[in-house]
């Protein structure tokens, strides 16, 4: 029969900020075969360490992504520290993880509000965003950038944040809870939402677990992993429970997110009560040599750093797995037999971050 | 109704439409904005829109498009020519299929992905809407014993909204689709982060746009004339309550846009057939009952 | 003081930024920054847009997307580069997929610096955007009338 | 008058021989345009004679009228045996028994049974004065057309099909023979024996090609058809042995006088019964889907054009007898059902003739609901409905099959572009979609007399239901009709060929065109001067269906439709707009046609339209609106059946 | 409400409240201390070293030494900061204010007075940009 | 199987079809494939790296330049981007790659960068 279509969708697509392309192939609007293709914004940058040294890396390593660009920044730091041996001190840890969770909370409502804009929910994506504004601001205020922060540095951070700053950032984080615990809601409740979340792009356990996936993603599908229980920074100081959902779809993606917007919010709390006063880093001395493996749980799940060094300034390999590479072959799945209209929510709902996957 | 009177709702209706609806599409944005936090454009930025639409150069995938749109154009304003001189209500929205039907083939007259893909939608937009549209008619039908709307409003003693709830919450649920608000999949919804990107509108550029966009604006004036309808009687008086009543139906109509998520095109189809088969049939019904 | 009443479009694309600057861009047009004050519409399509905003550098698989959609733009149009990779390919510049800036592909009208370019940045480039399409609007019609 | 009826019947059937007997191609197709010539010619002119005569309702007995009955007799004893010895061999012996039945029970009543009065058995009015001229005209139109595209058939396209053009042109002529019976004939027994004919060589013409699929289709076709042959017989039966007449118009008449009694129902619900098979409603719509094996488009548009015409035909003469009660309640809802179920079926296939067979069904089910309801406006309505709908889908059905032999396809999504590259065959194709379904052309005007019509039938539940009926029926028609038409208008991604249409091909089709217009134009006129006087016969009332008022509108739309889009045609002509490729994200190949896909090649865009399989597919539906229909008609039959054995 | 529209009271508050809108550009706006807005040079105390031009991940700042001037393409720079904690002389900071979007990428150049082996060197102008 | 460091193994060809079977069936997840080239060693390192909850095992197989490793797509499926950007952006040969994207994966202007710059970087 001739009613298929096979229409390409993206690389630029409005429904999809950073470029991806997907050749799809329909009948009516049910997606028969979905093949993602990548590498509109491969930059190459693994491929700087021979022209970088170690240290400017971090700051290469940070703008391998904007939306965790503290995150990628800390675990390359990790990774070299790991290597040269180097002892961070505790409050740096600490500062770590508080500016990880402050980006895991603005990552997850910049992602709460791309997909409530995925599903041409606008206001509430506006009001998402808006929420999203207040942590920018605390960024802001603590490292003097709103997405890329140039606060790591092998050995531990460059800025501290004052006792007050602290104090103040958990009076606002409090005041804010009630505000994102009311718009949260409205994800998890409403008609219209749950007809475009539940029961789409289900992938089992089983299957998150063959595809690879990671994070959110597979902590929808029932799999209890978070790095964090690793137990990095302060995280082995923490008191948190792993989030986790049955529902293997996009319902249960949305709500491990929520849970771990309010878990962020604790985890911050915990920290600023327990923060040590110390050093902020330790002077590093040297050249790197051996290598290291270092996974961190990033907003979007497990990111994997494997960092090679051979004595000389340039490093021999540094090599970032991050999470939306894992999750594609996922991706790839859900998308099959699902709507046209659900695909930029499927999509959506890995979190996706090409500008990492792509390096 | 006097020919004369005739002609002047004819003209009133062509010349005040782009100013009102204009208008009203201006606040409906500022308010908008308002309901999500924001500031929102000036309320004039409709009208900036369409001029800047028009001064844009002119681009075209496929010439045959521009024609098409004027036609399309053309037969929306014959169908609110034939509603506001107060002719045949059932011709009226018979002639508005006509037009959509040319709109429909000015998208896919360009062989776009997200034109053709909108296409299929807004037809599926338009087989949902379809059912109420003559429904509406025929409720008219019932409670007056006439589709001319000159009589319809001439010859009711008291509002007909008495006799046709169902069909009134079956219209404006319709509305919803009507207006390309968000809560359905519709190709040319005003905001554009969908899968289809701009639907039948991706490939119009510059004045071609610009026409489509007057186009509904004439549309909507019929609409929400036809919710008007609802409210007026002989009684001169009633027009106040049928522009309350408008009003009260658009702001209702921005509330939900701006309430709901964009829900997927199966599911409009089921949910408006169902409303349409609830509501107006069980009003249909019972009217029939009372008729004998 | 006078409002900026015009309707540019937005057609935002992302070449190979990190994202850092495409959030602030979408950023702009949520309440906080809210450039639909200015009848700014972020549209995804580039026949209907008037201001390309391109964000991060252009690799060798962007190169033919970007200048595509810059050709379907209708004149009057306005490009803008906004963040440093766009500008000039920033820290990505020695990378071997990296061409460099925007305008290795296409004219480009404003650049936009910062890392990320802020919203007020990005802003004020749209503001000078707008009086960059008034200027080509006009420029358009004297031509289209000689 | 007498003698220029008995020609019209008995002309086609001599001729007939000729087509059979000649074997050369090129004297044969001489034979065939000057049979169809003199049809045609034979046709319009008894018809105007007759007009010119006053268009008085005449009565007659045919000259022979004793020889006529016994050949109708021997006719009918023939086809039976010559059904029960084809369903022998194919080993359908429920078939045999159908016809068997059907054919003995009145033939021994009318031999042995009460003698019967000699009343007139032929009927010239109105009505069959619309039906000759459908069946000269569009009948004789695809006499010419089949010549030509038989000859493609067999020469170029289905080599492996025995050439039996002979028989098959030959069958065209009895079929028009037939249909010029049914149409005239008052007496039961003699409509019977040109109803069994209509069967046969519909069954013969399905089975055509003798594949095992066309045998089956063809079988199929004949036992529902011998199906409302019984019905038929039936009706026979009792109007011999409680009314002690054969003559359709008493049974109406004693039905009109006295509808409360379902003793006169009962013949009645019998008729329409047949009606219903022959016109191909649910549940009985299979064998029209079946047809379409045949070779497209000739025994498919026979079929849809004309032969379906006589079930409509029955049911129209049926509606004075219907208005307001339970066979009119049946027929209006299976109508109405069918009118729905089959759009639906129309928007999930994609195979043209497909969609032109579930149109024609789902066209059929609206006339069939106008009968049911059995009021001036409705018959009004249904009488337009027919004309239009006959003249559109012959022309629609031509060109499918046109198309098929130029592009190699008649899927629909293959007819992309037609208007660029074969701009004359899509032009037809246009004008026969905007037919069925645009304001304001025929098909919508008496859309809305129909529904006008529904509101005010007395019986609540009939009234509300047909209302929604066509609301919904409306909306999913209109959507298969422009998927097509935004199709045909789309961008073509073939090169321009060489268009194998044959030239006689082109003149049945152009004229079928002009014809179409000129009906559209003349509407006013046609109901002015035909359908009144129509609704007089029938009703004896005169009513103003449509006012003047609505009559302007109509045609200050009408003038929109052609008028508006060529002055917007001229005004942009002129226009100067850059040309760019179409949006694709940015992935265009270079053209509008590929993409660059995610292995990095272009690849071939395609694009299709919604068939909603998942939504309203056969698979789904089907069988739910075969029981859904079965039971109306079986509820209805118990009603009227059970009150009449009472 | 339920599941149906249960966001209305907030977006109907949100309608009868103060938007959160800035009124950026029509008012300035204040930023924390902290911001890395742009590079800033004390010329002073620059001693051309040229440790910043080295050390710029993107390569924004020139140093020259013979033509004693230094030069930063805000255009380039990505507000890293490594320059300021690289530079011998504390001599680089980095300070609230970008640099304005413009048509064109210029380059901001300093002449810094620090002259080797001759303490007393001129006072130089630094060449305004023309933002 | 010759233990490096913790967690990480060395293997040789032969062992890895055996060991991803074996991950497999216990249901581990394939965290990553990391090709290298170390300007000193010469060849290819390409680690296989396997998580089971918060447990991870890596496997580095060496491979010379022009030699072939097997392709693990068939049995874990996300292997074919690894692979893919194995071969595109190292020029390392991997057999029979499920999906094999032909160097069309990122589609990018050089040849190899990654092999190629060491190379370069070696003669430094
Ligand atoms: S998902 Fe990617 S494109 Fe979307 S906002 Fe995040 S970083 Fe940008
Ligand atoms: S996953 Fe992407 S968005 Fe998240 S931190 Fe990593 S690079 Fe950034
Ligand atoms: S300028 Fe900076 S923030 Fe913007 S895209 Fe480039 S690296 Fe990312
Ligand atoms: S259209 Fe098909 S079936 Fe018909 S003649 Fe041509 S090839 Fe044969
Ligand atoms: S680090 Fe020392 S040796 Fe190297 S450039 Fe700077 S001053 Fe010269
Ligand atoms: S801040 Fe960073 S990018 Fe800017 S000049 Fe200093 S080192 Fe270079
Ligand atoms: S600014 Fe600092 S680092 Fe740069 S040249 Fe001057 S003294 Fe050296
Ligand atoms: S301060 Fe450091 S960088 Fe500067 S001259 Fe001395 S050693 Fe070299």
């Amino acid at each position: 029969m001739g009613n298929r279509s096979v229409v390409p969708f993206g690389p630029q697509h409005p429904v999809l900020p950073e470029p991806v392309h997907l050749d799809l192939v329909l009948e009516d609007e049910k997606v028969l075969a979905a093949i993602p293709s990548i590498g509109f914004v491969h930059r190459g940058l693994e491929s700087l360490t021979s022209k970088k040294d170690f240290n400017e890396m971090v700051y290469v390593a940070e703008r391998i992504c904007g939306i965790c660009s503290f995150m990628h920044g800390m675990s390359y730091c990790m990774a070299l520290e790991d290597i040269m041996n180097v002892e961070v001190p505790r409050r740096a840890d600490y500062l770590r993880t508080i500016w990880g969770e402050m980006s895991r909370l603005h990552s997850h409502l910049l992602w709460l509000g791309l997909l409530a804009d995925g599903f041409g929910f606008e206001s509430l994506f506006m009001h998402s965003w808006r929420l999203r504004e207040k942590i920018l601001d605390m960024f802001e205020a603590s490292t003097g950038g709103r997405v890329i922060f140039s606060v790591n540095t092998i050995g531990g951070v460059l800025k501290d944040m004052p006792a007050d700053m602290l104090k103040d950032f958990v009076r606002q984080l409090d005041e804010m809870e009630k505000e994102i615990r009311e718009t949260t809601a409205i994800f998890l409740d409403d008609y219209t939402v749950k007809s475009r979340l539940v029961d789409i792009g289900i992938i089992s356990g089983e299957d998150a677990i063959r595809r690879g996936a990671v994070g959110p993603m597979m902590r929808a599908s029932g799999i209890n992993v978070d790095m964090r229980k690793n137990g990095y920074g302060a995280y082995n100081d923490i008191d948190f429970e792993v989030i986790t959902s049955n529902k293997c779809d996009s319902y249960a993606r949305c709500e491990v997110r929520i849970g771990e917007i309010f878990q962020s919010i604790d985890i911050i709390r915990q920290c600023v009560a327990k923060i040590p006063d110390t050093e902020i880093n330790t002077k590093v001395t040297g050249m790197p040599n051996g290598e290291s493996i270092i996974r961190v749980e990033q907003p979007r799940g497990e990111a994997f750093y494997h960092v090679r060094a051979n004595g000389t300034k340039f490093l021999d390999r540094f090599r970032v797995r991050t999470p939306t590479f894992a999750n594609i072959p996922a991706l790839a799945q859900t998308l099959q037999g699902c709507q046209y209209s659900d695909v930029p929510l499927l999509v959506l709902t890995i979190d996706p971050c090409i500008s990492c996957t792509e390096r | 109704m006097t020919i004369q009177t005739r002609v002047l709702f004819a003209v009133l209706y062509v010349v005040l439409t782009p100013f009102v609806i204009g208008l009203l599409d201006g606040f409906d944005r500022k308010i908008s904005a308002r309901m999500q936090g924001r500031r929102g454009p000036s309320v004039l930025q409709p009208f900036f829109d369409l001029k800047k639409l028009f001064e844009k150069e002119f681009l075209t995938a496929n010439k045959m498009q521009l024609f098409l749109i004027r036609s399309y154009l053309c037969f929306i304003v014959l169908s609110g020519i034939i509603f506001f001189a107060g002719f045949d209500l059932l011709l009226v929205i018979f002639s508005l299929s006509t037009a959509a039907m040319f709109l429909i083939l000015a998208s896919t007259a360009t062989h776009s992905p997200f034109a053709s893909q909108g296409t299929s939608r807004e037809l599926v937009q338009i087989m949902a809407c379809e059912p109420m549209e003559l429904l509406v008619a025929v409720g008219f039908y019932l409670a007056t014993s006439t589709f001319t709307v000159s009589d319809i409003v001439t010859k009711s003693p008291v509002a007909n909204i008495r006799f046709l709830p169902g069909f009134f919450v079956g219209f404006v649920f319709i509305l919803t689709i009507k207006f390309r608000k968000s809560p359905f999949d519709i190709s040319t919804s005003h905001h554009a982060h969908q899968e289809v990107i701009k639907g039948v509108t991706s490939e119009m550029v510059g004045k071609e746009y610009a026409m489509v966009t007057i186009a509904e604006w004439y549309e909507n004036a019929i609409l929400l004339g036809i919710v008007g309808l609802f409210f007026v009687s002989s009684n001169i008086l009633t027009v106040i309550g049928a522009v309350i009543a408008i009003l009260v139906v658009w702001f209702l109509e921005i509330l939900i846009d701006n309430t709901s998520a964009r829900v997927k095109w199966q599911l409009m189809l089921k949910l408006a057939w169902g409303t349409t088969i609830v509501a107006a049939g069980m009003n249909l019904f019972l009217l029939e009952i009372i008729r004998g | 003081m006078a409002k900026i009443h015009k309707s540019p479009w937005l057609l935002h694309y992302d070449g190979s930024s990190c994202n850092g600057c495409d959030i602030e861009v979408l950023a702009c047009t949520t309440p906080v920054y809210d450039v639909e004050r200015f009848g700014v519409i972020n549209t995804g399509n580039p026949m209907h847009a008037d201001i390309f905003l391109i964000t991060g550098g252009i690799n060798s698989q962007n190169e033919a997307v970007v200048k595509q959609i810059y050709d379907q733009m209708p004149q009057p149009k306005v490009v803008i580069a906004v963040g440093t990779c766009a500008c000039t390919g920033g820290i990505f510049k020695e990378c071997y997929n990296i061409k460099g800036g925007a305008d290795t592909v296409i004219p480009v009208d404003i650049y936009v610096p910062g890392c990320a370019a802020r919203p007020e940045s990005i802003i004020d480039g749209v503001v000078k955007g707008i009086g960059l399409f008034k200027e080509k609007a006009a420029a358009l019609a004297a031509q289209s009338k000689a | 008058m007498e003698v220029l009826v008995t020609a019209l019947i008995c002309f086609p059937f001599l001729w007939a021989i000729l087509p059979a007997v000649i074997h050369n191609s090129k004297r044969r197709a001489f034979t065939v345009y000057l049979g169809c010539g003199i049809v045609m010619v034979l046709s319009v002119f008894t018809a105007i004679q007759w007009y010119l005569a006053g268009g008085q309702t005449l009565d007659f007995r045919l000259p022979y009228q004793e020889a006529f009955g016994e050949i109708f007799l021997w006719g009918d004893i023939f086809l039976m045996c010559f059904i029960t010895y084809l369903s022998y061999k194919h080993n359908r012996l429920i078939i045999a028994f159908l016809s068997i039945i059907s054919t003995v029970v009145p033939t021994i009543l009318e031999k042995f049974g009460p003698e019967l009065p000699a009343g007139p058995t032929m009927r010239f009015d109105w009505l069959t004065f619309i039906m000759v001229l459908i069946i000269g005209v569009v009948g004789s139109l695809i006499g010419v057309y089949a010549v030509g595209y038989m000859h493609g058939f067999h020469i170029h396209h289905h080599k492996e099909v025995t050439d039996r053009r002979s028989f098959f042109l030959s069958m065209i002529f009895v079929f028009f023979g037939a249909m010029f019976g049914l149409v005239t004939s008052a007496n039961l027994l003699g409509l019977y024996f040109f109803w069994e004919i209509t069967s046969v060589t519909s069954f013969l013409l399905i089975g055509y090609t003798r594949t095992d699929e066309a045998i089956n289709n063809s079988f199929k076709a004949l036992w529902m058809n011998l199906l409302g042959g019984c019905g038929l017989a039936v009706a026979i039966s009792v109007g011999i042995i409680y009314f002690n007449t054969a003559n359709l118009y008493t049974l109406i008449a004693a039905a009109v006088k006295t509808p409360t009694k379902m003793l006169c129902l009962l013949p009645i619900a019998m008729l329409a019964f047949a009606a219903l098979t022959k016109s191909a409603q649910f549940p009985f719509s299979g064998w029209l889907l079946g047809a379409m094996v045949a070779p497209t488009p000739s025994s498919a548009l026979l079929h849809s054009a004309t032969m379906v015409k006589a079930g409509v035909y029955m049911l129209i003469r049926l509606s004075p007898a219907m208005a307001d009660n339970y066979v009119g309640n049946m027929v209006a809802l299976i109508g109405g059902f069918t009118f729905v179920a089959a759009s639906c079926f129309a928007i999930t296939v994609s195979d043209g003739k497909k969609v032109l067979a579930y149109s024609t069904i789902s066209n059929l089910g609206l006339i069939v609901a106008c009968t049911g309801c059995g009021y001036e406006e409705t018959i009004w309505a249904a009488v337009f409905l027919v004309i239009f709908h006959a003249v559109s889908k012959s022309m629609l059905f031509q060109c499918v099959g046109a198309i098929e032999t130029t592009i190699g396809s008649r899927d629909v999504e293959d007819m992309q572009g037609l208007m660029s590259i074969f701009p004359k065959l899509a032009f037809i194709l246009m004008v026969g979609i905007a037919g069925m379904f645009l304001a304001p052309f025929g098909m919508l005007i008496s859309k809305w007399a129909a529904l006008k019509a529904f509101i005010d039938t007395s019986s609540v539940y009939v009234s509300t239901l047909m209302v929604m009926f066509i609301c919904f029926g409306s909306a999913t028609t209109m959507f298969y009709w422009t998927k097509w038409m935004s199709k045909i208008l789309g961008a073509s991604k073939r090169e321009k060929s060489r268009d194998l249409t044959k030239k006689n091909e082109y003149i049945s089709m152009f004229f079928h065109a002009f014809m179409m217009i000129s009906l559209i134009l003349g509407f006013p006129w046609l109901s002015e001067h035909v359908l009144k006087p129509l609704s007089n016969d029938m009703f004896g009332v005169v009513k103003q269906v449509i006012s003047y008022e609505n009559m302007v509108i109509m045609i200050v739309l009408l003038c929109g439709v052609f008028v508006i889009p060529f002055i917007n045609y001229l005004l942009t002509k002129g226009q100067k707009g850059k040309k760019v490729i179409t949006y694709m994200g940015g992935a265009n190949a270079g053209d509008n046609f590929n993409f660059v896909s995610a292995t990095g090649d272009p690849r071939e865009m395609d694009i299709s339209n919604f068939y909603m399989e998942d939504l309203m597919g056969e698979k789904k539906l089907f069988t739910p609106a075969i029981l859904i229909s079965s039971f109306i008609i079986v509820v209805y039959l118990i009603i009227v059946v059970g009150g009449a054995l009472q | 409400m339920g599941q149906f529209l249960p966001f209305s009271k907030q977006v109907l508050k949100n309608l009868f409240s103060e938007p959160a809108t800035t009124q950026y550009p029509f008012v300035p706006r204040e930023y924390p201390e902290r911001t890395r807005g742009h590079v800033d040079i004390d010329k002073d105390s620059c001693i051309l070293c040229g440790m910043c031009m080295r050390s710029c991940p993107p390569g924004a700042i020139k140093v020259d030494r013979a033509g004693k001037t230094w030069s930063i393409n805000r255009f380039d720079c990505i507000q890293c900061g490594y320059c300021t904690e690289k530079c011998p002389k504390k001599c680089l900071s980095i300070t609230p204010g970008y640099q304005e979007p413009g048509p064109e990428k210029f380059v901001y150049m300093v002449e810094v007075p620090y002259e080797p082996p001759k303490p007393a060197a001129k006072p130089a102008t630094p060449t305004p940009s023309q933002s | 199987m010759q233990e490096l460091k913790t967690d990480l193994f060395l293997i040789d060809k032969a062992e890895l079809l055996n060991i991803i079977m074996e991950k497999k069936n216990a249901l581990w997840r394939l965290c990553q494939i990391c090709c290298s080239y170390p300007k000193a060693e010469d060849h290819f390192e390409i680690t296989y790296s396997f998580a089971n909850g918060q447990e991870l095992a890596n496997y580095r197989l060496i491979a010379e330049r022009e030699e072939e490793v097997p392709s693990i797509s068939r049995v874990y499926k996300s292997a074919i981007y690894y692979e893919n950007e194995m071969h595109e952006l190292w020029g390392l040969h991997v057999e029979n790659i499920k999906q094999d994207f032909h160097d069309k994966l990122y589609r990018i202007d050089v040849e190899t960068p990654f092999l190629e710059k060491e190379e370069k970087n070696d003669g430094e």
